[in-house]
């Protein structure tokens, strides 16, 4: 009777997967399985530390040690290599400060009020038949400033609105005999030109200035004729959805929404080129893509946003891989539409808008990894024969088939965090497979990107887990409206904001967006490149192309453990009849550990036809 | 007035209205009405804290002692536990913290040191 | 010298307003306008009413009687009337009550519990080594179910799970001395099939099930084959997003999604026809209509769905414009997508879930409205003589034209309760108009569907004014974020509840719906109809239908004082590098009295020139 | 315990335990702790809904009287103000309402009579 320990051993770009088997007459016994952070490039020497640290875990875990495994099997891992870029493709710039639009959380007053731009320490000087809207910059008290305007309305001087810099509008306001609208929290008070017709409005707590969101609005206030209407429009634009804005005409005052010369693609495939430009944006990427069919590769405009970002991929990838950079070509390309807040070029206040761009993922095949050198090294450190076997896609869907539920035809998708693989195996066992850019790590930098947090680790986690929001010192708001107490009080740094719960940890984010807004951006994500990748990669793999001739889909790898892709996708495909969830391996598993249980059943067949 | 609401900052003997102008006007911008008082007795700025929040209306109350140390405490902190404190070089952001607690609002960070 | 005191009069759909106005040699100078309700029918006799009310207000606001006033300038109101109408294209059914997935606010415990269905009070004659799932009909108090259930777990009888009619699931779940999950307020109890395979899952507060709704999760709990698994698929499907389910396995049990026979759609143009289904959704309709460029007429398929509502929508133009039905073409027609909460079919728990469905506004030219016959009654019982002149669009923009910072060639876009009405006047002055259906009541429709209210006056609330949450008895949050307090407890029926702020007034909404879903339902509302149809209307007045030819969009009629709406249109247009705003008639009346004010004006042109 | 969250209802010296254990029932089905307290003076129910609230960690209490009349206050109301009350024939539903109130949940409809 033959009676063997046999450990299969998974490489992926972010996780090393063991599982441990022993096998006899009586079939195959699984022990015990772990995973580690893979060390090193996928196909890499530096792999063997983590190889070797999860087969002692998992030989720990079988109460055996690693020397008595009678046989190592790896994987020929798949050699192709994903990266991430971004590209913007709008910009908001404001010239001779024409406006400040920000939302200062506590303007003074509500209401509209129009004048000429003066300085508080010099109201006095000016004749009193003009109105005036009062510049107030940081080193004024508000006790003097309210007592000035005051002294300066009794002498008739018409002040109808202020500007003021510190965080006083409030404080102004609750000590004027008058009541005017004030913005206040105008950092950049020195850039406010003077002597200028201005307008500031402020609207009432939870609504939105009218007047000056709309051209027309801007039109009655400074009397313009319609050529200087044109010219203002885009200042009512920048201020729709505002709580308080100041507008100043001066001459040439402007806000322009520029779009950048992102620069053009060159899609080649194998027959024909289809040139894009950037701006028309990730729709008008993809279908030029489609039109093509497969591709061979992707070329940038050179001198030019998207020729700089193809070029500094190409260079990663082929320091990564040890090749020159001409010979790495793009295979497979993902393009996503983001909108990214960024700070107003020009602006008085920090005001932000939100701008276009486009996030691109993007694969790379590379030459044969050097798996069996990966091989013969692990032999040495562990003293266990090993050997590589099995196309990393059937081992795939071997291990996927042991799902309750599957059989052929069947259909695994491997969400992972560089690449998203997929493999059908058909009625008769012939496999097909394909890999597509963009997977886990490409949502997390939409997270990252559309947030503007600037911290991949922090949007990693709002990948993850769930929000909520703390309402006050001893309960909070789930995702689903739920409330929760708390016995002890919440942290002061969580108060008020949205936090991700992180098991019993809370982490506050520290951006003013609501908990709903996160959720959506975080979703979208998830949806625009797994839900679109699902069904590309089906369209693939499928031989007719027609996803009605297919039942089963199964999702493995570490974007299948995620809290809500797998249902994103069992929604969206069952609209063409496929039954698509995360895989159960082996019935226990979950979606891990497909691949190194195929390595292990692959092997045991071998063992029991000989 | 029974219904009205404000926060309750209680003073040291030794603090004076001017010395924690800037403190009511972070409150004050805030837009949270707020009532001073003044003990009789020096103590601990949590020790007042914890006497303004149990007769607060909005549930948590401010203490300054007299080298106005401040301290913000809520009715269902046990002893005179603190939930944010201030000192006199942060009297205005302080009192602004208050008034967002009492808000629901999230706090202005840089200055504040937790309890 | 000419001295006359002139009144313009327009009659719309839903308003009549009026302007009154002093001509002289100095020019026109206008003394006051009003506005009431249209009664009756726009074009009938019955308007007369309202025109009078309209008339006598104005005057007595202007300071005198309506007998001084020299003449009355009605105007020839377009014969256009629309109509709304709302098919489901899906329904979800569930036979053999193989599923509950409804989420009670609390149900008991968190986890996974399988085994067979027994009523509670026949828990002990079961073997003890089945796995059951308990089911408690209302009748039995939940100490004495907690007890029970205690006991026969003492007794070895492995209670994994319970389904609780009433609202008892923590009552009971805190009584026991072994934790399950609980499902409770499960209303039709009876329905629940005994002695089957079930299982009940519940997620931890803020979370949502996994295993439940994958469907190899159930196939891993039932043990299902692959052919079984593709039949109970759709059950979970249906389950993804939910906080609990049970799932009972039986023979014929199934959740399916069912196509509902929406019919086809004929639309006639003046050269081709196209039909099209309403199964493929709004989309593809005005896909279809795109391309058969002016529309002639639309029939619907005979029994189905929209047959009937299009017979129907005849049946009612009809009666209110005294035609016969066969007389009635629909000239436009706008689809648009809705997803409506409807209750499941076969369901135990009265649980909703969300179909979709296509909302259509159509457009019916009528025969020339009697507007003279209006005129005579209005000159008879007012005594003033009464004249019906200038075409609408035309007084609209000569109304339009007063508004700041405008001038030719110009585009109003007249945004009422039924129709949204276009005209450009070029730079000759040569004017091409257009009428489109859908405006303001569409979008009062499509806020009423898809939040299931069932209460026009509710929706129409929602659409009008901002909405905020009720957080505590003295507390709320505005839609901003703003925090609101209120000296006065707010009043127990709003409590926790997403209110309207209508002025000083609370309206509170009794459904289950975040703040921001019904903010962002109505905010597609508006953008699905008004922005689609401001676009439509360009593309058709302007004549080169290239928008970059255009400079200004004015924005007139009832829902350009939408506070969103002209804000939208301000937005999208600016990508055109239109000016778009809503209008400021005469530089004070807003988007109101356009109509009325173009025809004092053109009164007062002839008056001059003669 | 200082920091314990619970809501507490204070009844008539008439009122046994065994009488408002729907009441009860409605707090812990919506997993809001409660304590109960008798008094020893006959007063109303909108009375002891007044003191239960003041003594408690989430500023709302409930009085009931020895009809069996309850009344939820809350401290910041005015006077013995009540902010809804309920009947013995609506126990369940006023205690499961009390405990939405505790949680900010909307309340159920259907019996409640506002005060
Ligand atoms: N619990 C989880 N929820 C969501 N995503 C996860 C979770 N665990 C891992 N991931 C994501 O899975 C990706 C890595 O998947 P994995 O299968 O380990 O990669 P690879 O196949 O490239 O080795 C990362 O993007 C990571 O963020
Ligand atoms: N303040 C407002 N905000 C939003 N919509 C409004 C407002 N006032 C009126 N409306 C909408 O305007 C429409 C009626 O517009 P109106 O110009 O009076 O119609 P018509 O031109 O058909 O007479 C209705 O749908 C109504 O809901
Ligand atoms: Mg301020
Ligand atoms: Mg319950």
């Amino acid at each position: 009777m033959v009676k063997q320990l046999i450990a299969g051993v998974d490489m992926g770009n972010s996780s090393t997967e063991v599982a441990l088997a022993q096998i006899s007459d009586d079939g195959v016994q699984f022990l015990s399985q772990h995973l580690v952070r893979t060390s090193g490039v996928k196909g890499t020497v530096d792999n063997v530390t983590g190889i070797r640290i999860a087969l002692e875990e998992a030989a720990n875990r079988a109460g055996i040690r690693i020397d008595q495994i009678d046989k190592v099997r790896i994987n020929d891992a798949a050699p192709v290599i994903g990266d991430l870029a971004m590209d913007l493709i709008s910009e908001t710039i404001i010239t001779e400060s024409s406006m400040i639009g920000h939302n200062p959380d506590t303007p003074g007053g509500a209401g509209l009020g129009v004048g000429l731009t003066v300085p508080i320490d010099e109201l006095f000087d000016w004749t009193s038949d003009q109105d005036v809207i009062v510049v107030v910059p940081g080193q004024f008290d508000y006790e003097w400033v309210a007592s000035r305007i005051n002294a300066a309305i009794e002498q008739g001087i018409r002040v109808n609105g202020a500007i003021v810099q510190k965080d006083d509008g409030v404080l102004v306001y609750n000590r004027l005999s008058k009541k005017i609208p004030i913005v206040d929290e105008v950092s950049q008070i020195e850039k406010v030109p003077l002597g200028k017709l201005a307008v500031v409005e402020v609207a009432l707590p939870g609504q939105v200035i009218r007047m000056a969101s709309n051209p027309y609005g801007l039109a009655t206030i400074f009397q313009l004729d319609p050529d200087t209407t044109i010219r203002i429009a885009p200042i009512a634009k920048a201020l729709v959805g505002n709580r308080s804005a100041v507008v100043i005409r001066t001459p040439q005052g402007e806000v322009a929404e520029r779009r950048i010369e992102a620069g053009k693609l060159t899609l080649v495939g194998e027959k024909q080129k289809v040139t894009v430009s950037v701006n028309d944006g990730s729709d008008a990427i993809m279908e030029a893509y489609e039109k093509i069919g497969s591709l061979v590769n992707v070329v940038g405009e050179t001198a030019t946003n998207v020729g700089g970002m193809l070029n500094s991929l190409r260079q990663n990838l082929a320091q990564l891989t040890q090749q020159s950079p001409s010979e790495i070509t793009i295979r497979d390309l993902l393009a996503v539409d983001a909108v990214v807040p960024m700070s107003v070029s020009g602006a008085m206040a920090g005001e932000l808008t939100l701008e276009t761009g486009v996030a691109f993922a993007s694969m790379v095949k590379t030459s044969r990894l050097p798996i069996q050198k990966v091989a013969d090294t692990l032999a040495q450190a562990i003293g266990v024969p090993v050997e590589v076997g099995g196309v990393e896609a059937e081992m795939a869907i071997r291990g996927a088939l042991t799902t309750p539920g599957t059989r052929k035809p069947i259909v695994i998708l491997d969400m992972g965090g560089g690449s998203t693989d997929a493999a059908m195996m058909a009625e008769n066992g012939k496999i097909t497979s394909t890999h597509l850019a963009g997977a886990g790590d490409m949502v997390t930098m939409l997270i990252d990107m559309e947030l503007g947090l600037n911290n991949k680790a922090l949007a990693e986690k709002i990948k993850k887990y769930p929000l909520a929001k703390v309402m006050s010192m001893f309960h909070m708001q789930l995702e689903d409206g739920t409330t929760m107490f708390s016995d002890a009080p919440l942290p002061p740094d969580t108060f008020g904001r949205v936090v991700i719960r992180e098991g019993e940890d809370l982490v506050p984010l520290n951006i003013k967006v609501t908990m709903e807004k996160v959720r959506e951006i975080r979703r979208t994500a998830k949806k625009r490149v797994f839900v679109t990748n699902g069904l590309r990669a089906l369209r693939r793999v499928v031989p007719t192309g027609n996803l009605k001739h297919l039942s089963f889909v199964v999702m493995v790898g570490g974007s299948a453990l995620d809290f809500e892709i797998p249902q994103m996708l069992t929604e969206e495909m069952s609209k063409y009849g496929i039954v698509a969830g995360f895989a159960n391996v082996r019935g226990t598993e979950g979606p891990r550990n497909a691949v190194a249980t195929g390595l292990v059943l692959a092997c045991a067949e071998e063992v029991g036809e000989r | 007035m029974n219904n009205e609401i404000y926060l309750p900052i209680i003073c040291s003997p030794a603090v004076s209205l001017a010395d924690i102008q800037d403190l009511c006007a972070g409150l004050e911008e805030e837009g949270v009405p707020y009532q001073c008082e003044q003990m009789a007795q020096e103590q601990q700025a949590s020790e007042f804290g914890a006497i303004a929040a149990l007769k607060s209306p909005l549930f948590i109350g401010i203490g300054v002692d007299r080298h106005l140390n401040c301290s913000l405490s809520h009715q269902n902190l046990p002893g005179n536990k603190e939930y944010i404190t201030g000192s006199r070089h942060g009297l205005r952001q302080f009192g602004r913290n208050c008034g967002r607690l009492a808000k629901g609002l999230p706090l202005v960070m840089g200055g504040i040191e937790n309890a």
